[in-house]
C-alpha cells in the first residue's frame, strides 16, 4: 500500500485529459495508493515531457502511467522509464516504441467510424458533409479522420464537401465554420473530430440561423449537455474516465503482483439522446470499474 | 533607437546580479526540501536539458545586444529539427543529417539579417514573420506528421557521453566557450558590442554594420540548426511543433541574465545563469510535485523577480 | 543614437498628414486583397461573408485596439491572450453562479482591467521592461487559468447574453456595432484627446514627456489599463459568441493582435500609429483566413502566408512612408 | 604662413546642398591651410555642421567639387574622407559604450592576435596607452567607456582621431560640454596637434575661442559663406555683425528691476540622493538668479530635484507659498518649468513635428476639456514659431531636422505655451549662436519683466555676470556661497566654485 504512481496527461487545458486525471485519482484512492500528475506547462510540450520524464526518474515513483504528447516523439523518454526500471502504463495513444505493462486506450478509427455512421444514419445516407480536424499529425486525428472517411464511403449518397482543420480549439472551429457556410449553401451534417469543435461548429451554425446535425468526439460534460438539448447529435466516447481508472488499475496490480491484463481497448460507445444518462453525473461520483468489469471490457 | 540619456551604469560585472541571487536561492530552497535534488544524477539531468536553450540564448544575446530580437528561432530550430530527421532518415547519415540541418537553420538567419539590415524591418516584425514562414514549412515538409525511423547515430548524439559526461552538456560547454572566446576575445565581437551601442561608429570604422547584423543573424539561425540536431537527437524524431516558443524562453533567459535591451549591453555569462535559473526551477518543482499549473505560474515570476531585483541594485 | 537623416520625415506637402496617406494604402491594399478573393471565389463577396469578415475581425481588434496604445508608447503586452481566457473564465463562472449577465460583463472587464493595471505597474514602479514583464505575467495567468479551471470546460449561458456575441441587429451583427464603437472611440481617443496626444509623446521620448510635465507613469498606467479593459471586452465577446470557454482559449489570440497592430502600421519603436490602422490590420489578417477558407487552401500554409503578409506590410509601410519624401 | 604661396590642404569650391525645405549650403567654398586652425563660424542652422557633414562624406553634396593638395577628389563616403586623412568629432560622440577605452580606440583596426579573429590583447592596451599619454590624457585603457565622464569621453574621441594619423581635425562645438580646466587642456592639445602640422576645423559659438585658436575664420550665413577673415583683422562686433546680418549688443541689456517682488520659490535644505547636500535658495518674481559652479558640482541635480525629476531626501521646496513635492508633472501644473542642459535627449520628441513639441507641455491648459483640437494646437505653434522667431519651413517640420539653436527656442516655447511662472534653464545657451542667444536673454528678460521668474545654470560666467541679479555658487553638491548684484564677478564666481579655493 501507498505506493506513488505519477500520472502523465498531455495538457491542463483539455476536459478530457481532466477526466483521465480523475479516473486515475480515483482508482488509486480506493487502491491506498497516491498520484502525482505530470502535465507540461505548455500544452503538449514534448521537450518538456522529455524533461519531466527524466526529473521523474530521479524522484523513482512506484510506478507510471503514461499519456505520449506525441506517440512517435516520446518513444525515447519511455525507453528512459524502461531503463530505470519503474513500471510503467500506457494509456490514450498507444506509443511507438518502448516496454509497458498494458496499454489502456480507446481506438480512434472505430470512434470515428461509428459516430460518423450514427450521424449518416440519421441523415439516410445521404447529404452533404464537412469534416473539421483537429491538429495535423497527432495520432488521434489522424485515426478519427480516417474513421469519417471510411464511413463516408460506406455511403456514396453523401458529399464531402471540405475536410479544414479546426486544431482542436473551439474559436478556430467556428471560424472555419462560418466561413465554409459561405461557399456552401446547404451543409447537412458535420464531423468533427472533438467535442469543443463540434459546439464551436454549432455556434456558427446557430449563427447563421441554419440547421445541421453535428457531431463530436469525448463525451465531455459540455456534448452530454448539448446532445440533451438536442443541439448535438452525438458524441463519440473516448471514456478518458476509464483509461484513467484502468491505468493506474493496472499500473498498481503490477506492483502487488497481480495479474494485469496486457491490453484494453475500450469499446467505443456514440453517446446519444437516448442512453446519455450514464454520462450526466459528476466526475467526482463516478466509479471506477473492478478487474472483473475491466476484463470484460478487453475481451471485446 | 533612442538616445538614451547618458546614465552612469555600473559594469553587470562588478555587482552580483539578480539572476545569480535568483539561482543561489532557487539551489538552496530545492536543496533542502526536494527529495533528489543534490545528486549528481539530476544535477546532469538539469544540466543536459539545459543544453538546447543554452544553444538558442547565446546566440540570443548577441542578437538582442545587436538591439535586436529573432521570434524565429523556436520555429527555425523545428523546421531544422525535421531537417535532420528527414535527411537522416533519407540518406542514414547523421552528418549529412546536420549539414542540412545547419544548412537550413543559416538560411533562415541570414534571411532575417536581410530582411532587418537591408530592408530595415524592425527585427520584431521580421523575425514575427520568418517565424510564421519557419513553421508553415514545417508543417507542409511534415505534413504535420512525426518523423520517425532515423537512423540511431543521431540518437546517440544524446544519450552518448564523453569521458562520463552526457555528451549534450559537453556541447553545451564547447558552445559556451566559443560564444565568450568570440563575443569578448574577437575583433567580430568588439563589433557586436559597437552594433547595439554605436553603429554610426562601425561606418565610421569603415565596416559594414548591414553585413555584421547578418552575420550575427546568421549565427543564430545556425545554432537553431545545431540545436535542431540536439532535439531531433533527444526525441529520436522529428516533429513540427517540437520547438514553437522556445525563442520566448530563451529571451527570457537573456532578459533575466541581465543583458539590456539598450546601447549593446551584453553579459553571457548571465544568459547562462538564466537558462539554469529556469531549468532548476522546473526542475526543482516536479521533484517536490506541485500543482502544474503553480509550475506554469512559476516561470513568470521568475522572471518577473530576477528583474524586479536587477531594477532595485541599478536604481541604488 | 538617432541618425535623423535617414528617419527624416518629409514636409507634409499636402493637407494628407503621413498617417492619412498610410491608411490610404492601406485601404488600397483590403480592396485589392477583396478584388482577388471576389474574381477566385463567388461567395466571397456575398453580404453573409463580408459580415462573417467583420464579425470575425472584432475579436482580434478588440484586443488589437487598446495594444495598439500599448505599442504607441513604446510597450508591449504579451499577456493579452493569458488575459482573456482568464477573464472569460472568471466572467463565465460568475455569470454562471449569480446568472446575472450583467455582474458577468462587468467583473469580465473588471479582471481583465485589473490585469492590465498590474501590468502597467510592473512596467513603471517595478521599471520592467514591458516585453519581459507581460512575458511573465503571461505565465502568471495560464497558471492562475489552469488552476482556476481545472481543465474544465465552462458553457451554457443565458441566451440574452449571448445576444452580444451572436446577435443581429437591423441586419448587422452585433460585434459589428461595438467593433465600430469601438474603433470611434479608439481613434477619438488617440487624436482628439489630450491623453492620446500625451501617449502619443511618451512613445516618441519618455525622458522629455515626463521633463514636459506629462504624469507618464499614469498615462502608462492608464495605458496598459485599457489594454487589459479591451483584453475583458474580448472575453465577454468571446464568451458569449461561443458560450462557452475553456483554459486554454488565449494561446492563439496574442499573436494574431500583435500582428494586426504591426501590419497595420503602428511602430514598435513608439510614437506613431493610428487605432483606425489597427482595424485594418484586423481586417487583413481576417481576409486572408477567409480567403483560405473558401478556397480550400490546407491549413499547413496558414502561419507561413501570414508571415508573408507581416513582413510584406511593414516593409511597403517603410517604403512608402520614404517615398513620400 | 602666407596663402599665395602654399596650396590649400584642402578645398571645396561651390558646395550645395539641400533638404527638404531648406537649402543648408548655397554655392560654399572653404580652404584648409596645412597646420591651421580654421574657425567655423556662423548662426544656429548656418549651415556649419552641413559643410563638415559633407566634408566628411556623410552628406553627399547636391553641386560642387573637391581638392586635395590641389588635385580634385572625389569624397562620396566616409571611407574616402578617411583615405584624405580626414577626422572628425561631432557634436554627438561615435563611442560604443560598452567596449573598454582601447577598443574604441582602435575599432575595426584591431592588432591581430595568434589566433585568427581575436584581438592581440596586450598590444591594443599598450598601443591606446602610448597613444593616450601623447595627448596627455592619464587614464588605464581598459575602462570602459560607458563609466566614463562627457569631457573624458571627448578626450577618447580625439586620442581616436589622432590614430587614424588625421591630418585634419574636425571639432563640432568640442567645449559646449566641458568645464573650464578641460577646456584648457583641449586647447594645449590643440596647440600640440597644430605644431605637428595637423589642420583643424573648430566649430564654436564661444567668441572668446575664436579669438584665442583661430588662424583664419569663415562666416556662414543662411547656408552661403559671408567672408574669410584673420582674427587680427576684425573685432568681435564685427565679426557678429557679418555673422547675423545686422547689429547685435552683445551686452545683453538687462532691466534690473529696483526692487524684486514676493518671494516664488524658496529651498530649504533640501538634500537628495543625488549629491546635493542642504541646499537654501530663494528665487523672487521679476529676478533672474544664477547658479553657478564647477562642472559636476551638482548644478543641474537641485534643477532636477526642485522640478520633481529626482527624488528628495529630505528639506522643503515651498514654491508661490505652497509647498511642493512630487513628479515633474505636478511641478509643470504649478508653474515651474526646466529647460533642460540636453535639449535632444530630454526636451524634445526628436521624430515630431515642432507643433507637438510646442503645445506638448500646454495641452492642459490649452484643452480644459480634455478634448484636443489640432487646429487650436497649430494655431498656438504658429504664434510661438513667430513670436520666438523660430527658423522652421512650418510647425509640421520634424524638429530633430532644426539646428540647435532653434531646437532650443522649441524647448522654451513649450514653457511659454503652458504659461510657467518660474523658469529653470540648465545651460540655456549651450550650443546656441549669439543672435539666438541675445534673443533667449531678451526673452527671458521680458518674462521675468513680466512678474515671471528665472534660475539660471550656465558655465559661462560672462553670461551670468551680464544678466543675473544675484547668483548662488555651488561646490561638491553645496552651496558654497551667494553674490549680491554688486559682487558678482567672474573672479568671485571662481574663487567660491573651486575647490579649497
Ligand atoms: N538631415 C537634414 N534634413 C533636413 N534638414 C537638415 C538636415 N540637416 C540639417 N538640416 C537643416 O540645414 C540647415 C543647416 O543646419 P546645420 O546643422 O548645418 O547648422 P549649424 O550651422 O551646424 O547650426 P548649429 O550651430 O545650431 O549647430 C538647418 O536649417 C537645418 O535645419
Ligand atoms: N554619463 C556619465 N558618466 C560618468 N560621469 C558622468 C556622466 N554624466 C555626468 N557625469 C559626471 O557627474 C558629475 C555631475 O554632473 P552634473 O552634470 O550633474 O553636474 P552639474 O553641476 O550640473 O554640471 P553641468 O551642468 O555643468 O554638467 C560630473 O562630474 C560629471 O562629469
Ligand atoms: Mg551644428
Ligand atoms: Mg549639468
Amino acid at each position: 500500500d501507498g505506493e506513488t504512481i505519477a500520472v502523465f496527461t498531455k495538457n491542463q487545458t483539455n476536459p478530457f485529459f481532466q477526466t483521465v486525471r480523475v479516473g486515475a485519482d480515483n482508482m488509486a484512492k480506493a487502491m491506498n495508493a497516491k498520484t502525482l500528475q505530470y502535465i507540461p506547462t505548455k500544452p503538449d510540450s514534448i521537450p518538456e515531457q522529455l524533461s519531466q520524464i527524466e526529473d521523474v526518474v530521479v524522484k523513482k515513483p512506484s510506478a507510471i502511467v503514461f499519456t505520449p504528447v506525441d506517440y512517435k516523439a516520446m518513444v525515447p523518454g519511455v525507453e528512459k522509464i524502461n531503463d530505470a526500471k519503474i513500471p510503467v502504463v500506457n494509456i490514450t495513444d498507444r506509443s511507438a516504441g518502448g516496454k509497458f505493462l498494458s496499454f489502456v486506450g480507446a481506438d480512434d478509427y472505430s470512434l470515428g467510424l461509428e459516430t460518423a455512421r450514427f450521424l449518416l444514419k440519421t441523415l439516410g445516407g445521404k447529404g452533404n458533409i464537412v469534416i473539421i480536424e483537429g491538429v495535423k499529425g497527432s495520432l488521434t486525428n489522424v485515426d478519427r479522420v480516417r474513421g469519417f472517411n471510411d464511413a463516408l464511403k460506406e455511403n456514396p449518397g453523401a458529399k464531402l464537401l471540405a475536410s479544414q482543420p479546426g486544431n482542436y480549439q473551439r474559436l478556430q472551429a467556428l471560424q472555419v465554420m462560418e466561413n465554409l457556410m459561405q461557399s456552401n449553401s446547404q451543409i447537412d451534417g458535420v464531423l468533427a473530430a472533438n467535442d469543443a469543435m463540434a459546439v464551436g461548429a454549432i455556434e456558427a451554425l446557430d449563427g447563421a440561423n441554419r440547421k445541421a446535425q453535428v457531431i463530436g468526439i469525448n463525451g465531455t460534460k459540455e456534448a452530454i449537455d448539448a446532445i440533451k438539448s438536442g443541439k448535438l447529435l452525438a458524441s463519440g466516447d473516448y471514456n478518458g474516465f476509464y483509461q484513467g481508472c484502468i491505468g493506474t488499475m493496472m499500473a498498481i496490480r503490477a506492483l502487488r503482483e497481480q495479474p494485469v491484463i496486457g491490453e484494453i481497448v475500450l469499446k467505443p460507445t456514440v453517446i446519444t439522446k437516448d442512453n446519455y444518462q450514464p454520462f450526466d453525473t459528476p466526475l467526482e461520483q463516478r466509479t471506477c470499474p473492478t478487474f472483473e468489469e475491466a476484463s470484460k471490457l478487453s475481451a471485446k | 533607437m533612442r538616445e538614451a540619456a547618458v546614465v552612469a551604469q555600473p559594469n553587470p560585472l562588478q555587482r552580483i546580479p539578480g539572476v545569480a541571487i535568483a539561482l543561489a536561492a532557487l539551489i538552496v530552497l530545492f536543496g533542502a526540501i526536494a527529495p533528489g535534488f543534490l545528486t549528481p544524477a539530476n544535477f546532469s539531468n538539469v544540466l543536459v536539458q539545459s543544453t538546447i536553450l543554452t544553444m538558442l540564448a547565446l546566440p540570443m544575446t548577441l542578437i538582442i545586444m545587436s538591439e535586436g530580437l529573432d521570434l524565429s528561432m523556436g520555429a527555425v530550430l523545428t523546421l531544422t529539427s525535421l531537417c535532420v530527421a528527414i535527411v537522416s532518415l533519407s540518406t542514414k547519415s547523421m552528418l549529412l543529417g546536420l549539414g542540412a540541418g545547419v544548412l537550413v537553420g543559416a538560411a533562415f538567419g541570414t534571411v532575417n539579417g536581410w530582411l532587418v539590415a537591408i530592408l530595415g524591418i524592425p527585427p520584431f516584425v521580421a523575425t514575427l514573420g520568418t517565424l510564421g514562414m519557419a513553421q508553415g514549412l514545417s508543417l507542409i515538409v511534415s505534413d504535420g506528421q512525426s518523423v520517425v525511423g532515423i537512423p540511431h547515430s543521431v540518437r546517440d548524439i544524446y544519450s552518448a557521453t564523453l569521458l562520463g559526461i552526457p555528451v549534450p552538456i559537453v556541447l553545451a560547454l564547447v558552445t559556451y566557450a566559443a560564444f565568450h572566446g568570440l563575443l569578448y576575445h574577437t575583433r567580430f565581437g568588439s563589433y557586436v558590442f559597437a552594433l547595439g551601442g554605436n553603429r554610426e561608429a562601425l561606418r565610421y570604422a569603415g565596416l559594414s554594420p548591414n553585413k555584421l547584423l547578418i552575420a550575427v543573424y546568421a549565427l543564430g539561425g545556425t545554432m537553431a540548426g545545431v540545436a535542431g540536431l540536439l532535439m531531433t537527437a533527444r526525441m529520436n524524431s522529428g516533429h513540427p511543433t517540437a520547438g514553437l516558443g522556445l525563442e520566448f524562453d530563451a529571451i527570457a533567459a537573456v532578459a533575466v541574465g541581465g543583458t539590456s535591451f539598450e546601447r549593446g549591453n551584453g553579459w553571457l555569462l548571465g544568459t547562462l545563469l538564466g537558462v539554469l535559473a529556469v531549468g532548476v526551477l522546473r526542475n526543482g518543482l516536479n521533484l517536490i510535485s506541485l500543482p502544474s499549473s503553480v509550475q506554469v505560474a512559476s516561470v513568470g515570476v521568475l522572471v518577473i523577480v530576477a528583474l524586479f531585483l536587477d531594477g532595485l541594485r541599478s536604481r541604488a | 543614437m538617432t541618425d535623423i537623416s535617414k528617419e527624416a520625415l518629409p514636409l507634409p506637402r499636402s493637407f494628407l498628414s503621413q498617417d492619412a496617406i498610410q491608411l490610404f494604402y492601406r485601404l488600397l491594399a483590403v480592396l485589392l486583397i477583396c478584388a482577388v478573393l471576389a474574381v477566385l471565389n463567388d461567395s466571397f463577396l456575398s453580404l453573409g461573408n463580408i459580415l462573417n469578415v467583420l464579425r470575425q475581425a472584432s475579436l482580434t481588434f478588440f484586443i488589437a485596439s487598446g495594444l495598439t496604445l500599448v505599442v504607441l508608447t513604446a510597450g508591449l503586452d504579451l499577456s493579452v491572450g493569458a488575459n482573456v481566457a482568464l477573464s472569460a473564465c472568471i466572467a463565465g463562472t460568475v455569470i454562471h453562479t449569480t446568472g446575472s449577465p450583467v455582474l458577468g460583463i462587468l467583473t469580465g472587464l473588471a479582471c481583465g482591467g485589473i490585469v492590465g493595471l498590474l501590468n502597467g505597474i510592473m512596467v513603471t514602479a517595478l521599471r520592467i521592461p514591458s516585453f519581459i514583464a507581460t512575458y511573465g505575467m503571461l505565465w502568471v495567468l495560464n497558471g492562475l487559468t489552469y488552476w482556476y479551471m481545472a481543465g474544465e470546460t465552462l458553457h451554457g449561458f443565458p441566451a440574452g447574453f449571448r445576444q452580444i456575441g451572436s446577435g443581429y441587429l437591423f441586419g448587422l451583427p452585433i460585434p459589428v456595432y461595438l467593433l465600430l464603437v469601438f474603433l470611434g472611440i479608439g481613434t477619438l481617443f488617440a487624436q482628439r484627446t489630450i491623453w492620446g496626444q500625451e501617449i502619443y509623446a511618451i512613445g516618441a521620448n519618455p525622458v522629455a514627456a515626463r521633463l514636459s510635465g506629462i504624469p507618464v507613469a499614469r498615462r502608462l498606467l492608464l495605458v496598459y489599463a485599457v489594454s487589459g479593459t479591451m483584453a475583458g471586452l474580448a472575453s465577454i465577446i468571446f464568451l458569449s459568441r461561443l458560450n462557452s470557454a475553456e483554459a486554454d482559449i488565449g494561446e492563439s489570440l496574442t499573436l494574431p493582435a500583435i500582428a494586426a497592430v504591426l501590419i497595420g502600421g503602428t511602430s514598435l519603436f513608439g510614437g506613431v500609429g493610428t487605432v483606425f490602422g489597427t482595424f485594418i490590420g484586423a481586417l487583413i489578417l481576417t481576409l486572408v483566413l477567409n480567403g483560405m477558407n473558401l478556397l480550400s487552401v490546407s491549413a499547413n500554409w496558414q502561419p507561413l502566408v501570414t508571415g508573408i503578409i507581416v513582413i510584406l506590410a511593414v516593409w511597403l509601410d517603410m517604403k512608402t512612408r520614404r517615398r513620400a519624401q | 604662413m602666407s596663402e599665395t604661396a602654399v596650396t590649400p590642404l584642402l578645398e571645396l569650391r561651390s558646395i550645395s546642398k539641400s533638404f527638404p525645405g531648406v537649402k543648408a549650403l548655397d554655392d560654399v567654398s572653404f580652404a584648409l591651410y596645412p597646420g591651421e586652425v580654421h574657425m567655423l563660424l556662423g548662426e544656429n542652422g548656418a549651415g556649419k555642421s552641413s559643410l563638415m557633414k559633407v566634408l566628411c562624406g556623410a552628406y553627399q553634396a547636391d553641386a560642387g567639387e573637391f581638392f586635395h593638395k590641389g588635385e580634385k577628389v572625389e569624397i562620396t563616403s566616409t571611407a574616402d574622407a578617411q583615405q584624405l586623412g580626414i577626422a572628425v568629432i561631432f557634436q554627438e560622440f561615435s563611442l560604443v559604450p560598452y567596449l573598454d577605452i582601447a577598443q574604441n580606440i582602435f575599432l575595426g583596426r584591431e592588432p591581430k592576435g595568434r589566433i585568427p579573429g581575436t584581438i592581440d590583447r596586450r598590444k591594443i592596451l599598450a598601443d591606446a596607452k602610448r597613444l593616450l599619454d601623447t595627448i596627455g590624457f592619464d587614464i588605464d585603457p581598459s575602462v570602459v567607456v560607458n563609466t566614463l565622464g562627457v569631457a573624458q569621453q571627448q578626450m577618447v574621441e580625439i586620442a581616436k582621431a589622432i590614430s587614424q594619423n588625421a591630418r585634419i581635425l574636425v571639432m563640432d562645438e568640442p567645449t559646449a560640454a566641458l568645464s573650464d580646466r578641460e577646456t584648457e587642456l583641449l586647447f594645449a592639445l590643440i596647440a600640440r596637434l597644430k605644431a605637428d602640422g595637423v589642420s583643424i576645423v573648430y566649430i564654436s559659438h564661444r567668441m572668446a575661442e575664436v579669438f584665442a585658436l583661430g588662424d583664419r575664420i569663415t562666416v556662414l550665413r543662411d547656408g552661403r559663406r559671408i567672408d574669410g577673415v584673420k582674427p587680427a583683422d576684425v573685432t568681435p562686433d564685427q565679426l557678429v555683425r557679418m555673422m547675423v546680418g545686422r547689429n547685435v549688443d552683445m551686452t545683453y541689456p538687462r532691466n534690473f528691476a529696483d526692487k524684486p517682488g514676493e518671494v516664488l520659490l524658496e529651498v530649504k535644505g533640501l538634500t537628495a540622493p543625488s549629491g546635493i547636500s542642504d541646499i537654501n535658495i530663494e528665487v523672487r518674481r521679476g529676478e533672474i538668479v544664477g547658479l553657478c559652479g564647477l562642472v559636476g558640482s551638482g548644478r543641474t541635480e537641485v534643477a532636477r530635484a526642485i522640478f520633481g525629476a529626482d527624488p528628495v531626501a529630505s528639506g522643503e521646496i515651498v514654491f508661490d507659498g505652497k509647498p511642493i513635492s512630487g513628479e515633474p508633472d505636478v511641478a509643470s501644473r504649478r508653474g515651474i518649468a526646466l529647460i533642460p542642459e540636453s535639449r535632444k535627449s530630454e526636451g524634445l520628441a526628436l521624430l515630431r513635428s515642432v507643433g507637438d513639441n510646442l503645445v506638448v507641455s500646454a495641452l492642459r491648459k490649452l484643452f480644459p476639456s480634455g478634448l484636443f483640437d489640432p487646429r487650436r494646437g497649430q494655431r498656438t505653434a504658429d504664434g510661438l514659431i513667430r513670436q520666438l522667431r523660430i527658423a522652421t519651413p512650418s510647425a509640421r517640420q520634424t524638429v530633430g531636422l532644426l539646428s540647435g539653436g532653434n531646437q532650443q527656442k522649441v524647448v522654451i516655447g513649450k514653457w511659454l505655451a503652458a504659461g510657467a511662472k518660474l523658469f529653470i534653464f540648465d545651460e540655456p545657451t549651450r550650443g546656441i549662436d549669439v543672435g539666438a542667444k541675445s534673443e533667449i536673454f531678451a526673452l527671458i528678460d521680458r518674462l521675468v519683466a513680466e512678474g515671471a521668474a528665472a534660475l539660471m545654470i550656465s558655465s559661462e560666467q560672462v553670461e551670468i555676470c551680464h544678466v543675473c541679479d544675484r547668483a548662488y555658487v555651488m561646490r561638491e553638491g553645496r552651496v558654497a556661497g551667494h553674490l549680491t548684484r554688486n559682487e558678482l564677478t567672474e573672479e568671485n564666481i571662481v574663487r567660491l566654485g573651486m575647490h579649497h579655493a
